[in-house]
């Protein structure tokens, strides 16, 4: 069943994307997994994990449909939200070395949770964010504690003007990194994996399919050809898997399980 | 020792995945192989595809679990590659579950499923949460006796998926008179649940089949109960399969083979190996030397 | 905040000892009262007394509990003293379970029992281990709409008791039709369990009635399901109530009362305080009166 | 569900007495309370718990009908029963001061298991145990190592001749004890509770009645007019509560719920 999450705040962070803090009693979630949000008579949608401390979730929503725009039109404090979770494996936590975190758009949250729980400092962890604008923004004052922020954006209204993999390519011209984390757009993934093609660097990155069960079962959200599920066997995957997976980047499963090539804007 | 043959399908062992969990890619079928499964059920598939009903779909329970996926599948001529690629990579049986609306659906889905390389078929003819090619079916034991009797032309072994909710022993009885080969039993229960804070009920589906530990006791009785009344026709057992003790309690009810699904949630893929390993324990202990002496030994004074 | 009317029964709180348990003498009934029941259902009495099933006629199941009593009991002549005494000691109301092989039957037992004091009567036409007196009584919806016609006219409220084995939302209508005052849902679902190292069926009656924390997705189903089909119509949600969330789950579903059977092998007769304190403080942290306003709540948008 | 209890070893303690050693996992039981035992196809009885150490439990079983006569016939080393529990509740534990037990039959046997269990020794406690004539004494020798034991016999083969309660009535009569135990043949209990009236000594006895789910749901084993399972309320119960007890040596109730006298053996 799930927990009763009740809002104790809910703010634009920036364009199109709500900030919540739910008071929710979980099992402590690691960086990248998420959750199943349920908003009675509404929906229910998976939530990648921004933050979770002293019994409040932080989750960081775009606005796309009928349930994150349920949800954007709707929470106010004392509001409440159910969730189920947490959910799938997370990222593997960087043991020192130098951490070089890739993301975009809602997709820096978990990068923030990872830098957070694992105490990283600008020392030892370079980020690379883009976003679509610079009211796109989210979490980069703060992300700031733990790493040294180098931020993107599509117009160029803030920071380097181009997709972030144009940074992260930058940096990784310039300096060898232990560990590559990124979440984001899967186009995005995909020009990291390019990037470090031939490069010694293990890369981590978050994946993001159509759900239902989120526990392994109902085989909505597998990838071919290795028949991974992003639920449970991700949503994060090694460079390794990822550079297996024919459906990376590529297709799409519908909720009728039949696929559909990936559109840009598939992810937040 | 673990070896069965169920409905002419040769098993390595007595596990079989059961349908709608997993069985939606060749890729999948293919790990559930390398996981250690006798065979393999598909997801139920359908003439038409069928986006199935909004989330919440999937409820996790105290004991047990509720669906109500609503028989999401892309139709059987999207299927039918997925089915070759089964063939092709697997060395297990793959058993395509057929569903559909009435007899002519069920056969035209179950024949072009067979051309494109299904060893059995088994009819879903018990989902309890879609109107009018769920449950209801089961109850029109002459229309789905019909059906069984054309697909059995086809040249493969026909399963019947019964239900509680069904008169299930008239409902075997017309098929094994058309020809089926065998059942499986059960599918899932009518049930729901309504988060107490929420005050609503969580599928938004409101109903959903119940499945997991929770129903074991009942398949069990229904397995028993088949069994008792058809020796000898080979029985699927499924329902709260969650390690080899439930594995074998069916057996002992009369399962040649037992389905394995919801289960997947807590024990993920390694619950074949666990449920292989079990019996095959269990059998030394205790002097059986093949799977086969167990089956149905508790109907034996 | 707590007080209901359950067909005409006042209840000075939701909670309702289920038939079959505790229900057999005077004595058990003061304590049921005194640990703060609402109502106290008996066993189901028949016209002569029967002794039951051998041992072992219960089992502990993991998610549940399996019991093949097989409607042991005095008889209505012997249980007369008992329900005087009931009604002599008791300041809740007492509903008299009749079992029976025929609606004459019915008749006989529910006319002596409320001569002796019985304040409602419940038809247990479900049981579902009984050969001649439980579920098939159940399928036969016109005999037991002739037995609600005539037992109503003694001038007691009548409650029929509902099992997932009958197509309940006939009989209920008929039983409506008829004038039963409400229903009881659900009875126990047919089970059965075998001990894997006895590799026998653990009950003497081999099959039982599956009660208990895991049957509760199905007995939400039939409330809901009853409330939906019968708005207004006043139904004791029963089935794997074991605390006070599973109590307000059936409420929320429709159910006028609830009632608590099996759990008292986990918690004893401290479940009726436990649930009536936790609905009083749910009550009172969300912000409701009466139960009133949460029966059948799961069902407004 | 039940547990395998392998028998390993089964003899004739004493006339009609069958001493059941079987290896079995269960909760460690407190001395006063009883298993389940299940022979599958046969029947299930309740039996008291004679002792429990090393995983193997320990029963004395008087052959009465079905059930037991199949044990006395066909228990030998490797014949697999089935046993649940422990249930009810026990004996309250004797904490120092003087002792007293009375037992009948195989109502012995709880008796020996608290006094092993509470490490009594015969400085501190006193046993009265009366069996039918000299074949039947069970376990006498090893009570001794814990209490001063004194056996009574109704045909007079040993011991005092005569019933039990006789040899408790000569003790009393000297004595002053702290607690009194006592487990046997209902009439027995009835003449201890008359022994002790008027005296300051806390009872306690335990009663049997038949039982079917043992744990207190089905109500077979009430007893009026307290509506006290012997089950879960028991089988033991303190000497306050039985003379509150009408039914206490006087009605047995049958499996169909009727009443019947209590007949003098229903107890072994
Ligand atoms: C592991 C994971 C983590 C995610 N984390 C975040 C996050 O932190 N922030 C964020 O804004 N979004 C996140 N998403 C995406 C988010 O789940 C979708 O945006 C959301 O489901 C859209 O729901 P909707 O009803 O508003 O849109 P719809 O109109 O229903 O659909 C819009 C798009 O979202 C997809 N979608 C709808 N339902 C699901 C579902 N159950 N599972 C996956 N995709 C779905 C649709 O296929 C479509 O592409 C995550 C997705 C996954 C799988
Ligand atoms: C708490 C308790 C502890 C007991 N401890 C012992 C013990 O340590 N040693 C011992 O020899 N006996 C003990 N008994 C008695 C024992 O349970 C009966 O002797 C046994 O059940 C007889 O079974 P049967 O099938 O052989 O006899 P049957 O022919 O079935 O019946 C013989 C007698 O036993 C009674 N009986 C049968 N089944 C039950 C039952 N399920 N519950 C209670 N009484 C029953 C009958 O009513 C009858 O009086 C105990 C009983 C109880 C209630
Ligand atoms: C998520 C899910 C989807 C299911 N889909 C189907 C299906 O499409 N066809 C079918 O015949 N059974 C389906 N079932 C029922 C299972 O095959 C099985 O009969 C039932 O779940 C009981 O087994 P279990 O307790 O091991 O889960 C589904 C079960 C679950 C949990
Ligand atoms: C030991 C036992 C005996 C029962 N006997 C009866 C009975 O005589 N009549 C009846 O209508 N229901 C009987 N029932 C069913 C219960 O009243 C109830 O419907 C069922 O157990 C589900 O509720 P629960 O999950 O709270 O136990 C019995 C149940 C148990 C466990
Ligand atoms: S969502 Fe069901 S398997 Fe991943
Ligand atoms: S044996 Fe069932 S209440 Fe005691």
């Amino acid at each position: 069943m799930h927990a009763r999450a009740r809002v104790a705040a809910a703010r634009l962070a920036a364009e199109q994307v709500l900030e919540l803090l739910l008071e929710v009693e979980l099992p402590d979630p690691s960086p990248g997994q998420f959750v199943m949000l349920w908003v009675p008579r509404v929906g229910e949608v998976p939530m990648s994990v921004a933050d979770y401390e002293g019994g409040v979730l932080r989750l960081f929503i775009t606005r796309r449909g009928v349930v994150t725009g349920y949800i954007h039109e709707n929470a106010r404090p004392g509001l409440a939200l159910f969730v189920r979770g947490p959910y799938g494996r997370g990222f593997t936590m960087p043991r020192g070395g130098r951490v070089l975190l890739v993301g975009g758009g809602t997709g820096t949250a978990p990068l923030y949770f990872l830098a957070k729980r694992a105490g990283l400092s600008s020392a030892g962890c370079t980020a690379a964010v883009g976003f679509k604008s610079s009211r796109h923004v989210i979490l980069v004052d703060e992300l700031r504690k733990y790493c040294d922020v180098r931020v993107a954006t599509d117009d160029g209204s803030l920071g380097h003007h181009g997709p972030v993999h144009e940074l992260a390519a930058a940096l990784l011209s310039g300096e060898r990194y232990d560990r590559v984390y990124a979440c984001g757009p899967e186009q995005m993934i995909v020009e990291v994996l390019r990037l470090l093609e031939g490069r010694e660097e293990a890369l981590e990155a978050s994946l993001e399919r159509y759900m239902r069960c989120a526990v392994g079962v109902c085989g909505s959200c597998v990838l071919d050809p290795l028949g991974l599920r992003v639920c449970r066997d991700g949503p994060v995957f090694s460079g390794a898997v990822l550079r297996r997976l024919h459906d990376l980047g590529r297709w799409w499963r519908e909720p009728d399980g039949r696929k559909r090539p990936l559109a840009p804007q598939a992810t937040g | 020792m673990l070896e069965v043959e169920v409905a002419g399908l040769r098993l390595r062992n007595p596990t079989v995945l059961a349908s709608g969990v997993l069985g939606v890619s060749a890729s999948l079928a293919k790990r559930v192989e390398e996981a250690g499964a006798g065979a393999f059920t598909t997801k139920t598939v359908t003439r038409e595809p069928r986006r199935g009903y909004m989330n919440p779909t999937f409820v996790v329970l105290e004991h047990g679990y509720l669906n109500a996926v609503g028989l999401a599948n892309p139709g059987i001529e999207h299927f039918c590659q997925e089915l070759r690629e089964m063939r092709e990579s697997l060395s297990i049986p793959v058993i395509l579950s057929v569903g559909g609306g009435s007899a002519e659906e069920l056969v035209e889905v179950a024949r072009r499923g067979v051309e494109c390389g299904a060893q059995a078929v088994e009819l879903n003819v018990s989902c309890p949460h879609v109107r009018g090619m769920g449950v209801e079916l089961g109850h029109r034991a002459d229309e789905v006796a019909g059906a069984v009797g054309e697909i059995r032309r086809l040249g493969v072994p026909v399963l019947v998926k019964l239900s509680v909710h069904h008169d299930y022993l008239r409902l075997a009885e017309a098929c094994l008179d058309a020809g089926a080969s065998g059942f499986t039993a059960i599918n899932t229960v009518r049930g729901m649940a309504i988060d107490i804070y929420a005050r609503k009920p969580v599928l938004s589906n409101v109903y959903g089949g119940y499945s997991g530990p929770a129903i074991r006791p009942i398949a069990v009785r229904v397995v028993y109960e088949l069994y008792e009344a058809f020796p000898g026709v080979p029985i699927i057992g499924v329902g709260g399969v969650d390690g080899w003790e439930a594995a074998l309690e069916l057996i002992l009810a009369g399962a040649s083979a037992v389905g394995v699904g919801s289960a997947i949630a807590e024990k993920d893929l390694a619950i074949f190996e666990e449920i292989v390993r079990g019996l095959k324990e269990y059998m030394e202990r205790e002097g059986f030397s093949s799977i086969k002496e167990l089956v149905g030994l508790a109907h034996r004074s």
